[in-house]
């Protein structure tokens, strides 16, 4: 019965190692499927490579649907499965600052690393802007904290805000994702350049 | 230098959806990118000049109890996603030195926007408690609605810039 | 053909899912309500029946005691049935709650037993549950606090 | 057939047995009937009102005492350092982290033993750790704690001891009870215990 590392108690040094673990299979995930490449990162706003929202959407119904399952079976706790509290005001506008920092650079964190990994210079760059950004965080953190903790919605869930069944919304989510995987490949070919996509 | 050929979109996503559910299983919790980079930051921050952590609010909660900052779920995490990241690269034959850029650009440019969307991300990230894997794809994989909001925001967004941009890309 | 032949391991897939989602449905070891049924039920006792209301209930009801050894019998109803509180879940005692179409109403000799008893049975979703209420109110206080705002504190009692 | 034509089919499929599944039982009980009745009829769940008035007069600091009255009840008196979660709001989720702990003993208790039961049945159901019932709720505290005399010629140590035990929390009890009411908060909030939240996200 999961989560095994609170319901078994599991020594710290054990987290770690399952960190470590959880840490080399995320990595080798997203390079494999070409997110070490900024331009083809860069290719899901601009049409020509939509890598991103399929990857994106397989992973987050893949990991939904997993343990929605796990928990119907009696092996998954979801109360004790971290949910993302919802601070307004800090999520829309670190949102869309995100984005701007997606198109200059070409990349977000996690994707910087696995690009770092195999060597790109631009991705250690942007992951030294990276550092840099969180710094000045948290030298402006005292500015910012009322953006910052403004507007507390608690751990909200989506699927009781909307007041449907888990498995409905579930569901509305795997359609909403198929309808928008042959979008996608309508649009690639629509917008498709050849002479970048040979390339990466 | 043979066809480097990526792994099938769905079937990479199948296995980064696995990857987030075993996260999900054995510490209940999900994947993250942007808190490493912040873990590491308050780890230089710390080795340089102490003094100054020591009296922010900011970085003081992270030298309480004496540890190194990097002795943390994220940091560790993060330091496997760079050995997994090149296992990877050495198998598919990706490993290589290269600033990756569009043609039309130089190579400054490049590294100059680089370095700006770094620093624009992560403050984003930090301002949001998460980036695209902490925030909107574990968010998600939990149906919690900062999840959605923030994937929307991002990808709408990015969306709304690219236009002004699209010199660096295409 | 040839399309569905390609589909042969999507298909295998979603039959094991449909296969263990159909056995774990079928299995009585397990709670299903919501535990907030179980207190809005019980919201201002209305879960409890008192003797005298069920004296004078007109439709047909089966009466559960509880007690088991030395604590049975400590009120005696007629027509009722003994369940030891450890049995309560065997196959042959659920059968008969989960088949009753009238009301069922729980006792013992302590409230809390039956209080128990009352939540599990009401998360397993049998319906028409009560308590049959002790004499007195249990949850009643019976004393009255008298503020005594001579006595000060002492500085080492906080 | 393309890979997405077949993990469409696939996503879809497992879609439609999700919207169809007959139950969600991620915020029902988590304990099996069974286990939960083989718990149900221990006797290690109760506490007697002298080892509360114990805990109170040693300021135990290892147990949580939880009034499951109405919040008018809790007003007039209550157990010094008890939270009140009213049992006709028990299932509201901002009393989770209170309930959901396993650090301190939750010691429930109402004016007499039926919502204490109740109360402890949900908690333990849905496996959050550590619950008790004071046996006999407040109605008991008052007849032993607050107005037993003891009666007789000689005292044994062991009465002796008993007795200063129900004396001094009898006082704590009035003392605390007699506060104005602004007093009664500090009091509680002083005695408010941090309790640890979920560790996850990108923080």
């Amino acid at each position: 019965m999961g989560p095994l590392s609170i319901l078994s108690e599991f020594p710290e040094w054990l987290n770690l190692l399952i960190a470590l673990f959880i840490g080399i299979g995320f990595g080798f995930a997203l390079e494999q499927a070409g997110f070490s490449s900024s331009r083809r990162l860069a290719g899901m706003f601009y049409g020509y490579d939509t890598t991103v929202l399929k990857v994106f959407f397989t992973a987050a119904i893949v990991a939904l649907v997993g343990s929605q399952m796990l928990s119907f079976f009696g092996l998954l706790n979801l109360k004790l499965v971290y949910v993302n509290p919802y601070y307004m005001n800090a999520t829309i506008i670190g949102g869309v600052i995100m984005g701007a920092g997606f198109i200059m650079g070409g990349y977000c964190p996690g994707t910087g690393i696995s690009a770092l990994s195999i060597g790109k210079i631009d991705a250690m760059i942007f992951l030294v802007g990276g550092l840099a950004g969180a710094f000045l965080f948290a030298e402006t953190y005292p500015y910012i904290q009322e953006i910052f903790l403004g507007n507390y919605k608690g751990e909200m869930r989506i699927d009781e805000w909307m007041g449907v069944s888990t498995g409905v919304f579930t569901f509305i989510l795997i359609v909403a994702a198929v309808f928008l995987f042959w979008l996608a490949e309508l649009a690639e070919k629509k917008f498709s350049r050849p002479e970048i996509t040979s390339e990466i | 230098m043979e066809k480097r050929k990526y792994m099938n979109p769905y079937v990479a996503g199948a296995l980064l959806g696995l990857v987030l559910l075993s996260a999900m299983f054995l510490s209940g919790r999900g994947l993250g990118a942007s808190g490493g980079i912040k873990y590491t930051m308050i780890a230089i921050v710390g080795a340089v000049d102490k003094d100054h952590a020591m009296e922010s609010s900011y970085y003081s909660k992270y030298f309480e109890n004496g540890e190194s900052p990097l002795k943390n779920w994220l940091a560790l995490e993060v330091f496997g996603m760079l050995l997994g990241g090149f296992i990877s690269g050495a198998i598919s034959q990706r490993l290589k030195f290269k600033v990756e850029k569009s043609p039309k650009i130089t190579n400054r440019k490049r590294l100059l926007f680089a370095f700006l969307g770094g620093v624009f991300f992560v403050y984003g990230a930090q301002l949001a408690r998460g980036c695209t894997s902490g925030a909107a794809l574990s968010g998600m994989a939990v149906l919690s609605v900062a999840g959605f909001v923030t994937m929307i925001a991002i990808f709408g967004s990015a969306y709304l810039f690219a236009w002004f941009f699209r010199s660096l890309w295409i | 053909m040839k399309e569905l032949k390609n589909l042969q391991y999507v298909f295998l897939f979603l039959i094991i899912i449909v296969v263990l989602v159909l056995v774990r449905s079928f299995n009585p070891n397990l709670f299903r309500q919501v535990p907030g049924t179980a207190v809005e039920s019980a919201q201002n006792n209305s879960n409890s029946i008192t003797l005298a209301q069920l004296e004078s209930l007109k439709t047909q009801y089966l009466v559960i005691n509880l007690g088991s050894g030395g604590k049975f019998d400590s009120i005696r109803i007629k027509n009722s049935i003994n369940v030891p509180i450890e049995n309560l879940l065997d196959k042959k005692n659920l059968t008969i709650l989960n088949e009753s179409k009238d009301e069922i109403i729980l006792y013992s000799a302590d409230v809390s037993t039956t209080a128990k008893a009352w939540v599990i049975l009401n998360q397993l979703g049998i319906k028409k549950l009560f308590i049959l209420a002790p004499e007195e109110n249990s949850e009643a206080f019976i004393y009255i606090f008298q503020p005594d705002t001579t006595v000060r504190l002492e500085n080492d009692s906080i | 057939m393309n890979t997405r034509i077949k993990f469409s089919i696939l996503l879809i499929g497992v879609g439609i047995i999700m919207a169809f599944l007959p139950f969600n039982t991620a915020r029902s009980f988590q304990l099996k009937p069974d286990e939960l009745l083989s718990k149900t009829v221990s006797d290690d769940i109760y506490f007697s009102v002298d080892q509360v008035a114990r805990f109170i007069n040693n300021e135990d600091t290892t147990f949580q005492l939880i009034d499951v009255r109405s919040a008018e009840q809790f007003k007039v008196c209550n157990i010094p350092g008890s939270i009140n979660i009213p049992f006709n709001d028990f299932s509201n989720p901002k009393w989770e982290i209170y309930l959901n702990q396993k650090g301190l003993k939750n010691i429930y208790y109402g004016n007499g033993d039926q919502k204490a039961s109740y109360a402890w049945t949900i908690s333990t159901g849905l496996n959050y750790g550590n619950n008790f019932v004071m046996k006999g709720g407040l109605n008991e505290w008052y007849k032993t704690v607050m107005l037993s005399q003891f009666e007789g010629e000689n005292i044994t140590p062991r009465e002796n001891a008993l007795f200063e035990n129900r004396f001094n929390a009898r006082k704590t009890f009035t003392q605390i009870n007699s506060l104005p009411d602004s007093l009664k908060t500090h009091y509680f909030n002083a005695k408010h215990l941090q309790t640890s939240k979920l560790d996850g996200g990108c923080e």
